[in-house]
């Protein structure tokens, strides 16, 4: 400040810089108490030493660790989720394409229904959905009846099993697949695909060839998303799984809040951050390619 | 935009996948309107006993009136923390505006369960599990990244000059805030305000991990009756949720924009 | 940092202008977008800042509202130094390209904001913005929303805005660049007339020099940063001091010479060139240059080019040409007053031209 | 209503809810089953409780299991929000373990004394509530006469039609115990490697190792066919259903279950929640509680009807094989983690 200025501008209080930090102070409390130091707290926990009763131990140790990565068990809950999670993402991406390349070419009015019609599910809670699949798919809900009517003796069984979480998962995961696609298409422009049917080339190649490639990063995206919220997702699997169906998730909460194996639920954890790690480099590699 | 023709195909099969989408959404109108003692699709007798039993169950009643206490508080905290923080980091552009930026809104990434797993074991020996101020710090941590982004967009996407011409006219800083950048940032803040009232007021995962038999959010309470006796009862309340969030979700399509909203 | 003595302040406060820059400087971090911007501008003049776009001429004006702060240097109005001054503390007015509206208020509030600001009493603001809306013709229109006008009678509403609060000095920031060429040419007289009743003194920046030339006082080029030369419209037109003035303000064609001794040898002819040693540039506008098909008196005391057309344009109002002489391609014009032909390619020209007509340039 | 008002209310609300309940009541919170065992629980002894105390306000906090309680608990360990826990007794010997409970003794409740001898049992800061024993439910219609055997339930025609509250629920660990016997399994502390065995046999014709509301009505409704619960809650439920549903202690034998009723240890209604302790181990609570649920009573002065005493527990004594509920504590999350590993990928 030039000492010119004096006598038209008063002395500042705080400094930009000072301001800024002022500003971003609350925030910045809110996410060090709520989630920075949790997170490492969690990465600590895992290193604790788990009791047998489930209380815990005060030293620190890899046993929960060790114990994890040789168990067979742990294993195979991890490769199933990451199998289903996958699954469960393939289908969502298959359900929400039409709908996603319907709502792009739809406008006015129409589309403004349309999207209210995608929106409303995202923000419904995943325990309403939830709910709904159960009505949908027991024993004594809309298929079932619906099958028995048709003469069908023994319905097959549609919950209380894999078949009833992947179903659940991917309707409650098509809102973000639909958006995400959406946000990807803003590329697809409609005389692109004009201009490859004047070329000469027939509607499905026109797909294949123009349409498909460029809406590859909207794809990537919604798959990333989709399979992180799959892979972490506890709710509709709790509900819908009737405890037969068991994910790193439902394990987590299992052994946090059940079994009360802290260390355990911690190392959990950090395998499912691992596992989101992988699928978000996956993913730049992926967007790279298509870019 | 002009019309462009829109294949059959392409209509029957957006047609079929709406209809799964819409499925659970759906279905639970006439169940909530059921005779019946327990779930079952179709109910063989109709009544409105169900919505007599929300309002006579004194779990879920007390349930929904801290969900919406809750769900106020931290959509009020969420605005007044993360309106101060998205013009820092928009206006003022501190050093590490980026990092830190990136660093508020990393929560959301974490996924909800390792997320709530890891507030439990540090706010379990604070004894901040089933306490309302446990349940709003930990909705804050979701919401307030939400509310530091849209309103990041809102200020970004704000004409400068705008608030540039309100200062050459004799207006102050903080009187051009309230009386031009506030204003003119209309849509985000109600955008805002919709997305952290439905986050916190559906948020199962995290409020699974916080509540206690004093104080249980309504989606707990639902989940924890559907857990345990999937009956009509969840039905009906799904529904009046349903004409909740449509009711927000057309307020916020009036004055923001859906599109705009939802996505990016 | 600059440390003012008193003495300095006093020489400042004496400065001619009723603003002055002195010294005016904004460094970026590897460029300086304005250097060492000296100016005086009296009171009720208007002032066009002129040059191609990132030629500092918006920094400037931002510097002057305040909005930038200079990295070294003085902004002085009517004596007072207002360097580091915030904006709202300036009494400037300005109105920008974007018109910056306040979206969310109707006309007659966006008009008596800075009103409002300055605590004005109601009675009398009212008043004031009545008039300010009748002036720029907007009078009936004062509880629509920005929106709901058209870009002309936006641009109006921030002329009245800014002038109502009556600032010592009006900044207008390109406003008429986002306006179609009709409406540009009447708000163009509109801000001129407006200004001279109202006495005001004005900087007008554009990159437009018909603009600049038809409406301001005074016009200063400006060119990376460095004001290349400051004079009334006819002095920039008819007196370019530089290469670049010449060929920014107007169209020119370009010949390369050598000069020494005092003249320059060009294309075969000799033209003035006082002060000149070496390389230079000959520089004639086009339709200064009259084309003929038979020969010119050589008495006529006029520069003389022997040429081919090779190209040749029917315009309407005029033909024009592009003529190659002595290897160079030449622009130049004929009227069509007398209802002449088109000359064919090919067709033997002269090219004629005023000695005064001509501007010699050091080679760039 | 205007928007001030409205939000003028919620800022009133939400305060509220920061400062805690208010005081006018004294709010005391019981932790224990969902299900019918709330809904009996509730009319047979809480609602007569409330009426001789206008003073305290009991809210019932339901949770399936008893491993969901602890697990509850201690998530609020310093800060804790129930005030009355009834959970399994080997559940409760590890919350005690953790200094969860308050010790109830003569001193602080008085009906202690009136217990029988096996309701008190020294390592548990909790006390006897209720006797129950595992009993073989069967759907009366799709099951013509009473199975003989538990492993009835691994037979072909039930593929898909048994239900069986799973552990860490105590009904699915009975099972094992009283399966591992069955088989030549000695010491169940050290193994129960055989009766996990015999359990995964079972478990291919498993529908739901959760069943909802509980695992009478799949039953009731003839969703499933077999299952196994407790005999008290299968008395209720076969005399609401009119004998759609039936219990048999099948020739393996049954095992004995014990609630406890637990103080919580620095609970918010400390003293409200020994006044409701001791009235819940009352014998008014304990022969109403008996006679609409058919639990055996804790409280040896109790009188109990013949016709109910019947259908309780009691009955059922030669039957019964002995198990150490406080021992098993200690290997009870090693045999869930078993039963996860053995058990539930054969019902996948």
């Amino acid at each position: 400040m030039t000492s010119l200025a004096l006598s038209h501008t008063e002395p500042r209080r705080l400094g930009p810089l000072g301001t800024a930090s002022a500003l971003l102070l609350p925030i910045a409390v809110v996410n060090a108490i709520g989630f920075l130091w949790p997170v490492v707290n969690l990465l600590k926990m895992s290193f604790r030493e788990a009791q047998a009763s489930g209380a815990l131990g005060a030293g620190y140790n890899l046993d929960t660790w060790t114990n994890a990565l040789t168990d067979s068990f742990t294993l195979e809950l991890i490769t199933n989720s990451v199998g289903v999670s996958l699954l469960i993402t393939v289908l969502t991406l298959i359900a929400s394409y039409p709908i996603a390349l319907y709502l792009h070419r739809s406008t006015g009015t129409w589309r403004t229904v349309l999207m209210v019609l995608v929106v409303a599910p995202l923000l419904t809670s995943a325990v309403v959905r939830t709910y709904g699949w159960i009505a949908i798919l027991s024993d004594r809900g809309l298929v079932a009846n619906a099958l028995m009517a048709l003469g069908m003796a023994e319905p097959p069984r549609l919950m209380f099993n894999l078949t009833g979480v992947v179903i659940g998962l991917t309707e409650i995961l098509m809102p973000y697949m639909i958006l995400a696609l959406l946000s990807g298409f803003g590329r697809l422009d409609p005389r692109l695909e004009e201009a490859a049917l004047t070329l000469g080339a027939s509607p499905l190649k026109t797909f294949w060839r123009v349409v498909l490639p460029l809406t590859a990063p909207g794809m990537a995206l919604g798959g990333l998303l989709c399979f992180v919220l799959a892979i972490s997702s506890f709710v509709t699997p709790k509900l819908l799984g009737g405890g037969r169906v068991f994910l790193l998730a439902t394990e987590i909460y299992d052994q946090a809040i059940v079994t009360l194996n802290w260390p355990l639920a911690a190392a959990l954890s950090m395998i499912v951050l691992v596992v989101f790690g992988i699928s978000l480099t996956l993913y730049a590699r992926a967007l790279r390619r298509i870019a | 935009m002009d019309e462009r023709p829109v294949s059959p195909a392409l209509k029957i099969a957006a047609g079929l996948m709406f209809l799964f989408l819409l499925a659970p959404l759906l279905v639970v109108l006439p169940i909530s309107f059921s005779g019946d003692d327990f779930m079952a699709f179709p109910p063989s007798s109709w009544s409105v006993k169900w919505y007599g039993a929300i309002f006579a169950n004194s779990v879920m009643m007390n349930a929904f009136w801290i969900s919406l206490a809750l769900a106020f508080v931290v959509t009020v905290l969420s605005l007044g923390i993360g309106l101060p923080a998205a013009y820092a980091l928009v206006r003022l552009k501190p050093p590490g505006a980026e990092a830190l930026a990136n660093l508020f809104s990393a929560p959301l990434l974490l996924p909800t369960i390792v997320l709530g797993l890891a507030l439990l074991l540090v706010f379990a020996p604070m004894g901040l599990i089933g306490s309302f101020q446990g349940l709003v710090a930990a909705h804050l941590i979701v919401t307030l990244p939400y509310a530091v982004r849209v309103l990041s967009t809102a200020l970004a996407n704000l004409p400068l000059t705008v608030e540039e011409a309100a200062g050459m006219l004799g207006a102050r800083p903080l009187t051009v805030f309230f009386r031009v950048t506030l204003p003119m940032m209309r849509s985000g803040l109600v955008s805002t305000t919709a997305l952290c009232f439905l986050v916190s007021f559906d948020e199962v995962v995290l409020s699974l991990f916080m509540t206690g038999p004093r104080l249980q959010t309504l989606p707990v309470a639902m989940y924890n009756h559907v857990d345990q006796q999937a009956d009509p009862m969840a039905a009906a309340i799904s529904v009046l949720l349903v004409v909740l969030t449509l009711a927000v979700v057309l307020v916020v399509d009036r004055t923001a924009g859906l599109t705009r909203t939802f996505v990016k | 940092m600059i440390h003012a003595e008193p003495t300095e302040m006093t020489r400042l406060a004496q400065g001619q202008g009723f603003l002055s820059l002195r010294g005016l400087t904004r460094r970026y971090d590897h460029f300086t977008a304005v250097d060492d911007l000296n100016l005086d501008v009296a009171k009720g003049e208007l002032v066009a800042f002129l040059g191609p776009s990132g030629c500092g001429k918006t920094t400037s004006l931002r510097m002057i509202a305040g909005l930038v702060p200079a990295s070294s240097g003085h902004i002085v109005v009517d004596g007072r130094d207002l360097t580091g001054v915030a904006p709202y503390k300036r009494d400037m007015g300005l109105v920008f390209q974007s018109y910056a509206l306040f979206p969310h208020m109707d006309i007659a509030r966006n008009v008596a904001f800075g009103l409002e600001m300055r605590k004005v009493p109601k009675a009398e603001a009212a008043q004031r913005v009545k008039e300010a809306i009748a002036m720029v013709r907007l009078t009936g229109r004062e509880h629509h929303r920005p929106a709901q006008l058209s870009g002309g009678q936006q641009q109006r509403v921030a002329l009245a805005r800014a002038l109502v609060v009556r600032p010592s000095i009006l900044l207008l920031d390109e406003p008429l660049s986002n306006l179609d060429a009709k409406l540009r040419d009447e708000m163009r007289t509109e801000i001129r007339d407006i200004q001279k009743r109202l006495g005001i003194t004005a900087i007008f920046v554009t990159h437009d020099q018909m603009e600049a030339l038809t409406i301001c006082d005074k016009v200063v080029v400006m060119n990376h940063g460095r004001l290349e030369q400051v004079g009334t419209p006819h002095e920039i037109y008819e007196h370019p001091k530089t290469a670049f003035v010449a060929g920014f303000v107007g169209r020119i064609n370009r010949l390369p010479g050598r000069a020494s001794g005092g003249v320059a040898q060009v294309a075969g002819i000799t033209v003035s060139a006082p002060g000149f040693d070496g390389p230079v540039d000959v520089m004639v506008r086009p339709h200064r240059m009259i084309l003929s098909t038979g020969p010119v008196p050589a008495d006529a005391g006029l520069h003389q080019l022997s040429g081919t057309v090779t190209r040749a344009t029917f315009a309407g109002d005029i033909l024009e040409y592009e003529v190659e002489a002595a290897g160079t391609l030449l622009k130049t014009e004929a009227s069509t007053r007398g209802g002449e032909a088109l000359l064919a390619p090919g067709t033997p020209v002269t090219l004629s031209w005023r000695p005064q007509d001509t501007f010699v340039y050091p080679a760039s | 209503m205007n928007a001030a008002y409205k939000f003028g209310t919620l800022c009133l609300l939400a305060a509220g809810l920061m400062a805690g309940p208010a005081a006018a009541e004294t709010n005391l919170t019981v932790m224990a089953y969902s299900g019918l065992f709330q809904e009996r629980y509730t009319k047979a002894v809480i609602e007569p409780f409330m009426k001789a105390h206008p003073d305290i306000k009991v809210t019932f906090f339901p949770l399936p299991s008893s491993a969901a309680m602890l697990g509850n608990l201690r998530a609020q360990k310093a800060a804790p929000q129930a005030d009355v826990v009834i959970m399994d007794v080997s559940v409760s010997k590890a919350g005690t373990d953790e200094g969860l409970f308050t010790k109830i003794d003569e001193t602080n409740i008085p009906n202690v004394k009136d217990l029988y001898p096996n309701a008190r049992i020294p390592s548990v800061a909790g006390v006897g509530v209720t006797f129950d024993n595992l009993v073989l439910l069967y759907n009366a219609e799709q099951v013509k006469e009473a199975p003989k055997s538990w492993m009835e339930m691994a037979k072909a025609p039930y593929k898909g039609k048994v239900v069986i509250p799973g552990v860490p629920d105590i009904q699915g660990l009975g099972l094992v115990l009283i399966l591992n016997k069955a088989n030549g399994g000695t010491d169940y502390l050290a193994n129960v490697d055989k009766g996990l065995a015999a359990v995964a046999e079972i478990a291919p014709n498993v529908q739901t190792w959760e069943p909802k509301p509980e695992v009478y009505a799949p039953i009731i409704t003839g969703q499933a066919a077999l299952g196994v619960g407790y005999n008290a809650r299968a008395q209720v439920n076969s005399e609401q259903s009119g004998g759609k549903i039936k219990a048999t202690i099948p020739q393996e034998g049954t095992i004995f279950q014990i609630n406890t009723i637990n103080l919580v240890a620095g609970a918010p209604a400390a003293d409200a929640a020994k006044t409701f302790v001791n009235y819940a181990l009352s014998p008014e609570a304990q022969k109403s509680f008996t006679e609409t649920m058919f639990y055996a009573p804790t409280n040896s002065k109790a009188e109990i009807t013949g016709a109910a005493l019947d259908r309780t527990a009691v009955k059922n004594l030669d039957k019964v094989m002995s198990v150490d509920w406080i021992a098993l504590a200690q290997v009870r999350d090693k045999i869930a983690e078993q039963w996860r590993r053995r058990v539930l990928p054969a019902s996948r």
